[in-house]
């Protein structure tokens, strides 16, 4: 037919299972574990805390910048919690939840934070790469370690996490595209928050969704509630086997709102009104899954007062271990470290310029 | 004349060159609405309006080559990348195109374009955000590379930056961002690219710096001053073109040289300034051309970044090692 | 609804209106000037042939390497034809028969391919960038001249060309969003000619089609038989209308195929076969538009012998003018000429060292 | 033992790293079917399949990126950008991530990765095709940077890039692809990096230099030593990191340095090996150190990419230069 439309070969959807309502569609609802559910909130409630008490730590001088993750747990428990132990993750700056649910302890957060690069070394076993502050430049390391799980036959799968300012980067579109061509087991997770630091997505992009961008490179994309965590549970576990059993990467899009600042250098004021804030904050994802649980799982109102205790009490046990270990790593010696397997000798000899230096006895240049 | 910090100062620039010129465009992330994650555009947007006040896609390659298509189509525009970690993002666009146009066409397409970044270590940021890799420009043909030290000359060098017909390079030290305020006059002043300045005088040795380690550096002349030994302080301000004629004409005085500079020691700007001396001033060398620096090792977390950095002692140290050999 | 289909809200359609058996969509069929289609013809000719001549040069080793453009007149000279004079035309490298239409004289062609960077510089008037060879680099371009257009009030359009594998950088992704979001008047021509280099299209991208990528900038797209003019000519007269009017940039696909070598270093026997070639050489876009202009205009079978003489002397014509030049230029010094709008003293230093050891005069170093 | 081009020379390290080690990939634009545009990676997609032989997407970025994340789960990837002048397109991954990716988790991935380009002018290409930006790579901690002159030592640092345990960008000179052949063992061999050797004793002059420029280099010594002067000739190898201790040790012999390479002169790669001579033998030089380089032009396209070169002729006369003074 000489004039007639192009049909795209991939499914673009959207899903939804719990609304704002905490309406509940029956048919979507996966069968999850009780335990799970509670650990799951336990984690939101957890993440929520904690980059409340980080805003503090910040405002007092006591840590760096950071960005919160406020507003965006259910997007990031309910895609994590569909990645196994031995799978990858590859975050991007804002995805503590994620992080402290692979097992990233609460103190090396802050030694980060601190401006420790010790508290960037992932914890012994875990698969995940240490934060990537280049936006987007993750994608195609995530499609490098899939192909090479591919190749050498591992079973694992990799889940990869940016924003949406991140799909305009070249390094979204070629990473994308590199794990498409070859059906690596990636999950190309987008945690559309609405804003890159101040820009808002109609400047940002050309298209309406994101989801769209799928079609792009051939593979199926899912447009999700993001502040609907078993929403994204279902669509990130959808992924995850698509791309175990070699059916290739995914697009999910989910859809949220970033609550609080960018960073703490941001003042979202400039930006944005507070009627967008509100409303937003009446979406809040931890208050629809608690009434969910409480409705739904033999989780009474009380048990979530006594996880806030719990809660803070961790918090303050792991700023008390940051601090212990920021007093032990006090040698600035240690940037000499870990620049090649070996040193070679024209830093070994910086190095001792150094040393030298700091007893003052030394010459420079 | 006010008293401003090096911030209020660009954007005095970059106020009072938009008025003047209609062809001006300020475009990049989060430059508009907010005025930039540093606020040196600031306030340009409600003057200017959003169609010469850009906020863009977060996109550096597409924010340096959509610069230079506006360029080449009658704008002057003047880009920020948030910060010079990532620059290299737009690096082929830079190196390949905004580079090369002139050349290319043969003089038929002009590239005025500036590009804004701030660099430097020394505020507590995250990884990234502390980078010095002046180098990489410098080293290429048809790039200018400026870097400002303090506010009264990082208006006049952006003034001329942008006024300029070529590309330029524009790193700001985002350490002496809020760092000082000075008397900046309120008519025009320019300060010419390819120019640098003797801002101490002295006889007993030359210390060469720029950006943000033009402070630390005065800070060590200071220190030697009160042992008697004058130091010639010099700031280069323009990296490339590079100007010899100053710093080379210091060294047949003092016969001993100090540069300074926080990008990473090996292959950094230091092994130019070097051999220009080299060239020029050989003769008059009284002592090794020494040399103060960033370490070769990636800039640590902030933790750690002052000890990556030069200090006065450090420098002070260098050049007392100068005078002592010979 | 929970579940349900996500609409990609921009139109992505196919067209074809002469086909290969030389059947035409009356309905479709575009309202040219006899004389136009005339001159297309000719133009077509005038590029085979001197692409032809061309490779010969390069095997006699009298120019360099160069990329020829058989088999892709059709989608070149359609297109090009669609774009004002004082519109904006943004090559890559592949685009020899749009450059002549666009008044780049033959003998500057031959000049540029001869190593003379005086080759590169555009005739006076003209509104063409000079050939970019890193590939996709050029679309941002073209979206930073659109937006000045649109910003300036010129009612200039920019016609952007690059190819199949252009489409995997980050650069048309990026230039592509830039353009979309700022409704950018710049239309996309991507000349899919099969390959990059070796590269077939199913190594090349996840996606079946390239227009589909229209979807991720929300723009418009049209996949047309790039074999057949006035299918390309009728999509690219309506995105540069629509772009004229001030409704943003269009994708264009245009399919057609690379009947020679990706450049003269380039042996295709190592990656496809004679048939396939043989298959798409019966779908020359010469062959099919000489004889639809036999059908319907006044054009005799005659004519087009007198053309393939006036085409060989006008291309002989130019060879001599390119020697005569190249004569000329014999100046290397000129290499320190346009570096910037003034030399700087180091450079002109540079020049006069260069200049004294000429003279064998001079020091070096 | 056979005398092979250094194309060959380099895939016969190919075929036996991934013959020795299943962990081995290799990948890029053309690299498999076609086996690369200057066929070094010939036949190896026949001999270990399309899985581990890989035609790419055109997109630098994402080459090097997805190597990256090949590396960090297991794989020994050596990706081809198809040149130098392409390079710029993954700056940002080399620069970002490769480089950083063992500092950053504090040694818990290691990035055992080789980014190979073609670099250099003097084969007649079009533009972008005649890069010699080493310097840029050189300047980054975390990467090794080497440049191989001819076929036998490509063969040896190759190999030693492949094992290596860290990031390596390999530029091979494409002047000296098909130049000439050298005896190439059959047998493993492998060349250090981090070791430059001296490839011609003298005791005049000490003349300095890497890749394609070491042929003319070695040229020009044979002219000087007609007039009775002895060149030492070093051969650089590695650029990063710089052995400086062979040439400091030559220069402390014959007090007098020229210094090659094609790079652009300012900022170039010479401005290092300068600043480590004066480091570390200043009081032996007894004359200026000089260089002789490339331009700071764009590279012309080909008709006068010789006059941009270095030649024979201009490194003599620079000897003689540096051999005149006192
Ligand atoms: C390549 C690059 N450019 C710019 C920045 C500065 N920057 C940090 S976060 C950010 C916005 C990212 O927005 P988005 O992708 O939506 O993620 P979000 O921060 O909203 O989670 C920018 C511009 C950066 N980190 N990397
Ligand atoms: C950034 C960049 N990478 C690699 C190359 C080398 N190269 C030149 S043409 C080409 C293939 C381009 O394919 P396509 O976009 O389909 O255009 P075509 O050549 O088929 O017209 C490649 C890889 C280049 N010129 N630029
Ligand atoms: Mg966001
Ligand atoms: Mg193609």
């Amino acid at each position: 037919m000489p004039r007639q439309d192009v049909e795209l070969g991939v499914p673009l959807e959207w899903l939804g299972i719990v609304d704002e309502q905490g309406q509940v569609d029956e048919e979507l609802l996966p069968d999850l574990d009780d335990e799970l559910l509670v650990a799951l909130h336990r984690a939101m409630v957890l993440s929520r805390r904690f980059d409340e008490r980080r805003l503090q730590l910040q405002r007092q001088g006591r840590i760096g910048t950071f960005a919160p993750a406020i507003g965006q747990e259910a997007t990031q428990l309910g895609a994590i919690s569909a990645l196994g132990e031995d799978d990858w993750f590859v975050p991007s700056y804002r995805e503590t939840p994620m992080s402290l649910w692979r097992g990233t302890p609460l103190w090396a957060v802050l030694l980060y934070d601190a401006g420790y690069n010790e508290g960037a070394e992932p914890p012994e076993g875990n698969k995940d790469l240490p934060i990537a502050v280049p936006v987007s430049s993750q994608v195609p390391h995530a499609a490098g370690i899939g192909y090479a799980a591919r190749l050498r036959d591992t079973g694992e799968v990799v889940l990869v996490s940016f924003g949406d300012g991140a799909t305009s980067e070249g390094d979204f579109h070629e990473g994308a595209n590199f794990a498409a061509v070859h059906e690596a087991p990636v999950v190309l997770l987008c945690q559309n928050n609405q804003y890159a630091i101040s820009t808002p997505l109609e400047q940002q992009m050309g298209s309406q969704t994101i989801v769209q961008k799928a079609a792009s490179y051939g593979i199926p994309g899912i447009r999700v509630d993001g502040n609907d965590l078993l929403a994204v549970h279902v669509a990130a576990a959808e992924a995850v086997e698509r791309a175990r059993s070699g059916d290739g990467p995914t697009l999910i899009e989910a859809v949220t709102y970033r609550l609080s600042v960018h960073t703490t250098a941001d003042d979202p004021s400039t930006y944005r009104d507070e009627q967008e804030e509100e409303r937003w904050r009446e979406k809040d994802p931890i208050e629809r899954f608690r009434r969910y649980l409480v409705d739904r799982v033999a989780m009474a109102e009380g048990d979530v007062d006594g996880l806030e205790d719990e809660v803070a009490e961790r918090i303050d046990e792991a700023w008390e271990q940051a601090e212990q270990r920021m007093a032990e790593l006090g040698d600035p010696v240690d940037m000499f470290d870990h620049v090649y397997a070996e040193r070679p000798a024209y830093l070994e000899q910086q190095r001792d310029a150094f040393q030298a230096e700091r007893g003052e006895g030394g010459d420079d240049g | 004349m006010a008293e401003l910090t090096m911030i209020q100062a660009l954007n005095l620039a970059l106020h009072q060159e938009m008025a003047a010129d209609d062809a001006m465009l300020v475009l990049g992330e989060d430059v508009a609405q907010t005025g930039g994650v540093f606020r040196v555009t600031q306030g340009l947007k409600d003057e200017f309006g959003s169609e010469r006040v850009i906020d863009t896609p977060l996109a550096e390659a597409s924010i340096v080559g959509a610069s230079l298509g506006m360029a080449v189509n009658g704008c002057r525009p003047v880009c920020e990348l948030q910060f010079s970690g990532f620059g290299y993002f737009a690096m082929h666009q830079l190196e390949s195109h905004a580079a090369r146009m002139r050349w290319r066409s043969r003089g038929r397409y002009e590239v005025p374009l500036v590009v804004r970044m701030p660099y430097g270590a020394g505020v507590k940021a995250l990884e990234h955000h502390s980078e010095s890799k002046e180098a990489f420009f410098a080293h290429v043909p048809g790039l200018k590379m400026v870097i400002p030290s303090g506010p009264r000359v990082a208006r006049g060098l952006l003034v001329s930056a942008i006024r300029d017909p070529d590309p330029v390079v524009f790193f700001e030290p985002k350490a002496a961002y809020r760092a000082c305020k000075e008397e900046v006059p309120d008519e025009e002043e320019t300060v010419p690219l390819g120019t640098s300045r003797i801002v101490r005088e002295g006889d007993d040795v030359t210390l060469i710096a720029y950006g943000a380690m033009l402070a630390r550096t005065l800070q060590a002349a200071e220190q030697l001053a009160e042992d008697g030994i004058e130091a010639e302080v010099i700031d280069l301000l323009t990296i490339s073109p590079l100007d010899d004629s100053t710093f080379t004409a210091s060294v047949r005085k003092t016969g001993r040289v100090v540069i300074v500079h926080e990008a990473h020691r090996s292959f950094g700007p230091a092994g130019e300034v070097a051999f220009r001396i080299l060239e020029r001033s050989f003769w008059w060398l009284e002592s090794p051309i020494r040399r103060v620096t960033g370490y070769d090792v990636t800039v640590p977390f902030f933790a750690r970044e002052q000890a990556y950095l030069p200090d006065a002692d450090r420098i002070v140290r260098a050049a007392r090692t100068a005078l002592r050999e010979e």
